[in-house]
């Protein structure tokens, strides 16, 4: 992109804005007890990764953790769909029965969210394979954390993929912390980014707060990569809040956390919107409030949906046509039916 | 003294650390963050940094620093933050732990406890719900414990960590805030011991873990309809105590097996199998298994509690099997 | 056609990727080295390098990649050299390739085949000798696929792949050099369909794997002895047809079940607890398991083969089961 | 050690001699059909790591993989009840139980060696933790293949250690091949070491021809990780012969082969003794002569020993005084006993 282009950074505010403001209405659905659970990890402060998404293209994939709003935003999701799946709901992207930490849209490239720390990384290599075996265009990027860098499968998938050569980005969003944990106590060496060269991979790592810097790197590293050359991007951000809804992160101090949110892309962008470039903030205000009303049209969706039927828990563990579990309830049936 | 199964827990913890200096505690979050479910709280300051050790996020290599550490003087308790990361570690568990004695023709042991907790619940969808036991209960060389009240979680605990050999130490996450009474001076049975939460003489309820609870109070739907349950806990899969549930068994004549668990290929057919293989000449009906669908936990709160056993279930059952009244969803 | 169990695994990958071109194979020493046991020997040089993909040594990402191939248009084969190694893998096999169908509420499938062996019979010692179904057929999601003959092998894997679900296909080390009939035109069975290898009214034995044609010749040894016994070869573990078997208990009365794993939570359990379920009312004696030791294998030929069945062992319990014989460690 | 030093490389020539024969009797003993198996791994050509085993102390620990024979031998084996395990006889060093990939020693700080690829690399972190909580001065090294390198393990492992300064050193023997699979078939970037400073190591790769540029190596490394800094060495050599037992390389041809066995720390090792140091030729042959008698010695002996008992498959499964598996038979027995 040309430097000073506002349309551009405009879209990556907007959409940096929806997912800001996303997040804070999951929250509020959580606060209404309306969420499947507790288990409800906010990306408030990873924004940046905006970048990353802009950079990919229609028909690529993707991969994200249970962090993975944001990025599923940033790639198009149905904000109304992905509020329902969080409360647990027939209308949900998957039917209810996976909630916020498994939504996945096949149509839309994703493969899927994970909570396994780190399960969703190979399933990347897979889909390079896929690509390169059918002499598609596309690249398939994993998203996961800083935690998640600790996991040896990460190494298997990079080794393969560099290995291979095969289109496919590993980004690592760094928001310094795996839940009490900060980076320097799970890593001795913590420039991520290190490890992928050795490995015989690009690697950089890019400031989270800059959303035109992380665009600008993960275009380039895209590109390599469709070109046979995977790369690694750390984006260097802050978790906002604490690891998970009920998390008050007693582990780190006031002060830290104020430094922390400072890494804020979304204001970032804003303050260079209206500083550098031609957007006034009025302009980005009734923006900002066209999001709310998005949003909170959203909430209200998923408080309205209808839960799923009781009867559903035994769809889709195999194909439609194949043979479905046997219930408990049939199989004692079959036992006790016949008087004794 | 009546405390939650979390405390009773971390008692065990502190009392062993105290007792025995070559126990320590590694794991994610164990130390600063307190444990995922508070188990750990405050042992760091107790015990400092080498022996309360938050790891970073690599299974695998956790479970197998705990094995190296056993197999150097150290008495490990590794601390898997849910059962369903198990798939990351059946290896260091199943091939390492598990074998190191018998393949090294008894040179050494590997005592170490592995931690973790299992079970619905927290709608924490299908990998953060799972019970997995019937993993462990079919390798040979570990020992496998679930304990479902405090006193248990306390005890059990401690014998784990006197114990020899590599044991799984399954807790479940929907009896963290349960209270009950803790005696520190009085197990509720032996090690390697079932015990009986409630005598009957119409129908042999066998359990583990939560469920013993969900049968207790499926055995009070049943009295109401003049059936006396006896419930049995297991406690410990291995050893197992099969020995008090076929005397109970041959009293009753009537057997149900509990398990939150997936039906196919759960503990509970191991059990059901072993009652039918030696209560044979005395059961007057098939022995019956209740136990989680064959299916992935799903998120919905709804569907959720639609996935595993509920009293109501239990009960219903139970009145089928022994008074022949149909249940609801086969009237 | 007289082919080894081996010719006709490769026949069915040759077969199968000259009909789908979206299969590939993937695996260590699945190339160049024509795999540890021979099977995919010579498909490099017909297939090429992308679909038949020599990988590093690296279990987890390999069935990760499996997986994520699998959600992208291609039907991937990941060989597991050995079952052994399972645990290296299980959390992509049981939280990846099993769940995502069900947790994404079915907007897509696993079409992949994990290809592995298991069983004694090498003295592989404690790491390469196990028989690990259970762990699979615990995991809802999955179909899990023993093959027994020259026949199914081909036809078996042919079939899982068309599933469009993950299929754990496991062979049997022991088994790739048998020889045995292969028509391509005639599957033994049906997928999920369990096939009488023998016919007889004394005694009903369920089985799969190696197991079978051990059944087999103990069956010989009882006929001489006046029992005829009915082999069934479960063939799936899932789907699981049991009806087959249900349907020749109520005619023999008496049933064994053979397996090569553990006893203790093995898969024959979860059949000998269905048995007694459903047969209930037909049962003469209670259901017995011939299965292998509740220990790890050990490396020394003799003692390994006193770790799992035999044709002797199994004949001495159907003689004493039907004409209550007492065996030789009885005696 | 002084260059020149005669007496060191005399004793590393001799432990390298034992290595090289006991792996030809191993051969021997499985062409007289007196093996467990046929799953034996030669380390013929590996002979180097002998510098790495002299830089080890008493009371030092290790884990091997399943190519571990000269590894043991060079921290002190008896061959006799190697040769014994080998052959599955009741007095190797497992009592027949564990043989030839599973061979241990707690006497002689052999934490055991593993048959899964990788298996005992996390062991050493686990040995590391109770030295360090214990104030022992040892250090515990792991020994593995380049293969093994591929697998996460190994980084989870090392990220460990250099997290928590721990006296622990990864050795890989990187042989160029795993089974069929040349080192550049497996991994992007082949500098092994580079993937282990990284991750916070100190990371070397050493000629493992030369034995005692090998031990001088080990020594700077093994130091610094008894002072807290652990470290990697990658011993670059080559694998002789096939894979195990049975495999014939029909995947590298016989020029590469001829061209990797001069990489030959044993006979570099003889000709360094000879011609720049003051051993003669006669007296290498006595000492070869002396190793041969002992190593047929080990072979009769493996041949002679008693096989194990049947009924100690069920010992040690569990501690000697806890409850033992039931035998199937019993089980049986206890089913079918009474009379129907
Ligand atoms: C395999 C596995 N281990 C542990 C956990 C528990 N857990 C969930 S999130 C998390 C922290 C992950 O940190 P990071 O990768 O940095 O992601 P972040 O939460 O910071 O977005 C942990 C330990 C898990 N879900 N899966
Ligand atoms: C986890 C695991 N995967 C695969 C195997 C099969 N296998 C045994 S040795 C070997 C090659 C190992 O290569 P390397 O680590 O270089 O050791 P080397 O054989 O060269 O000494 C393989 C693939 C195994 N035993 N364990
Ligand atoms: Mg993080
Ligand atoms: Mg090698």
């Amino acid at each position: 992109m040309t430097v000073g282009d506002n349309r551009l950074l405009l879209e990556l505010y907007h959409t940096m804005r929806r997912i800001r403001t996303f997040e804070e209405r999951v929250n509020e659905l959580f606060v209404r007890g309306q969420t499947a659970g507790s288990m409800l990890h906010m990306s408030i402060g990873e924004e940046g990764v905006t970048g990353v998404c802009k950079a990919m293209e229609p028909g690529d994939s993707f991969t994200t953790h249970h962090r993975g709003h944001g990025i599923f935003i940033a790639r198009g999701a149905d904000p109304k769909r992905m509020m329902s799946e969080i409360a647990g709901k027939e209308d949900g992207y998957c039917a209810g029965k996976g909630g916020s930490m498994h939504i996945a849209d096949m149509g839309l490239g994703h493969l899927g969210a994970n909570a396994i720390v780190g399960g969703g990384i190979p399933h990347v290599v897979g889909a390079g394979m896929s690509y390169r075996n059918r002499k598609l265009p596309h690249i398939s990027v994993a998203f996961f954390g800083d935690g998640a860098a600790q996991q040896g499968i990460l190494y298997e998938a990079m080794n393969m993929a560099a290995l291979w050569k095969l289109p496919v980005v590993f980004c690592c969003i760094n928001n310094q912390y795996g839940m009490g944990t900060r980076i320097d106590r799970a890593a001795a060496n913590t420039n991520l980014h290190e490890r992928a060269i050795a490995f015989g991979l690009n690697g950089v790592t890019i400031d989270g707060g800059d959303v035109e810097e992380v665009h600008e790197a993960a275009e380039r590293i895209a590109t390599a990569a469709r070109n046979g050359k995977p790369g690694f991007m750390a984006l260097t951000c802050y978790r906002f809040f604490g690891h998970a809804r009920l998390d008050k992160s007693p582990y780190r101090d006031e002060e830290e956390e104020a430094k922390g949110r400072k890494k804020d892309a979304l204001a970032n962008a804003r303050t260079k919107l209206i500083t550098h470039r031609t957007s006034s903030a009025n302009e980005l205000d009734t923006l900002d409030d066209a999001v709310n009303i998005e949003m909170n049209a959203a909430v209200e969706h998923a408080i309205a949906a209808a839960t799923p039927p009781a009867d559903s828990i035994f769809r889709d563990v195999y194909a439609e046509d194949e043979p479905r579990p046997r219930p408990v309830r049939d199989h004692l049936s079959m036992i006790l039916s016949e008087a004794r | 003294m009546e405390v939650t199964y979390r405390d009773a827990l971390r008692q065990a913890l502190i009392d062993a650390m105290n007792e025995d200096p070559t126990i320590f505690v590694m794991g994610e979050e164990v130390g600063r963050y307190g444990g995922a479910y508070g188990v750990t709280k405050g042992l760091l300051e107790m015990f400092g940094e080498n022996r309360v050790v938050d790891t970073p996020i690599s299974e695998p290599g956790i479970i197998g620093a705990a094995v190296g550490a056993a197999m150097t003087g150290s008495r490990p308790v590794a601390e898997l933050m849910y059962v369903d990361f198990a798939g990351l570690t059946m290896d260091q568990v199943a091939n390492q732990a598990a074998k190191s004695r018998y393949m090294f023709g008894g040179q050494i042991g590997v005592p170490m406890v592995l931690r973790t907790q299992g079970g619905t619940g927290r709608s924490g969808a299908a990998q953060h719900s799972q019970s997995l036991e019937a993993w462990f209960t079919h390798v040979p060389g570990l020992r496998v414990v679930m304990p479902a009240t405090v006193n248990d979680a306390y005890h059990l605990l401690r014998m784990a960590l006197k114990c020899p050999d590599p044991v799984i130490f399954i807790e479940h996450k929907g009896l963290y805030v349960k209270k009950g009474e803790m005696d520190v001076a009085k197990p509720d049975g032996n090690w390697g011991k079932s015990v009986i939460r409630r005598v009957g003489n119409d129908l042999t309820i066998v359990t583990y873990s939560r469920m013993v609870h969900e049968s207790l109070a499926a055995a009070g739907i049943l009295a109401q309809n003049g059936i006396e349950a006896e419930v049995i806990d297991i406690r410990t899969l291995n050893p197992l105590d099969d020995e008090t549930v076929f005397a109970s068994v041959t009293k009753t004549g009537r057997a149900m097996v509990v398990s939150e668990a997936v039906m196919t290929g759960g503990f509970a057919a191991e059990l059901s199998a072993r009652i039918s293989e030696r209560c044979f000449d005395y059961l007057e009906e098939p022995v019956v298994r209740v136990a989680g669908e064959d299916i992935p936990i799903p998120v919905s709160p709804g569907l959720e509690r639609g996935a595993v056993p509920t009293p109501q279930l239990i009960a219903e059952t139970g009145l089928w099997l022994v008074k022949r009244v149909a249940p609801s969803w086969a009237a």
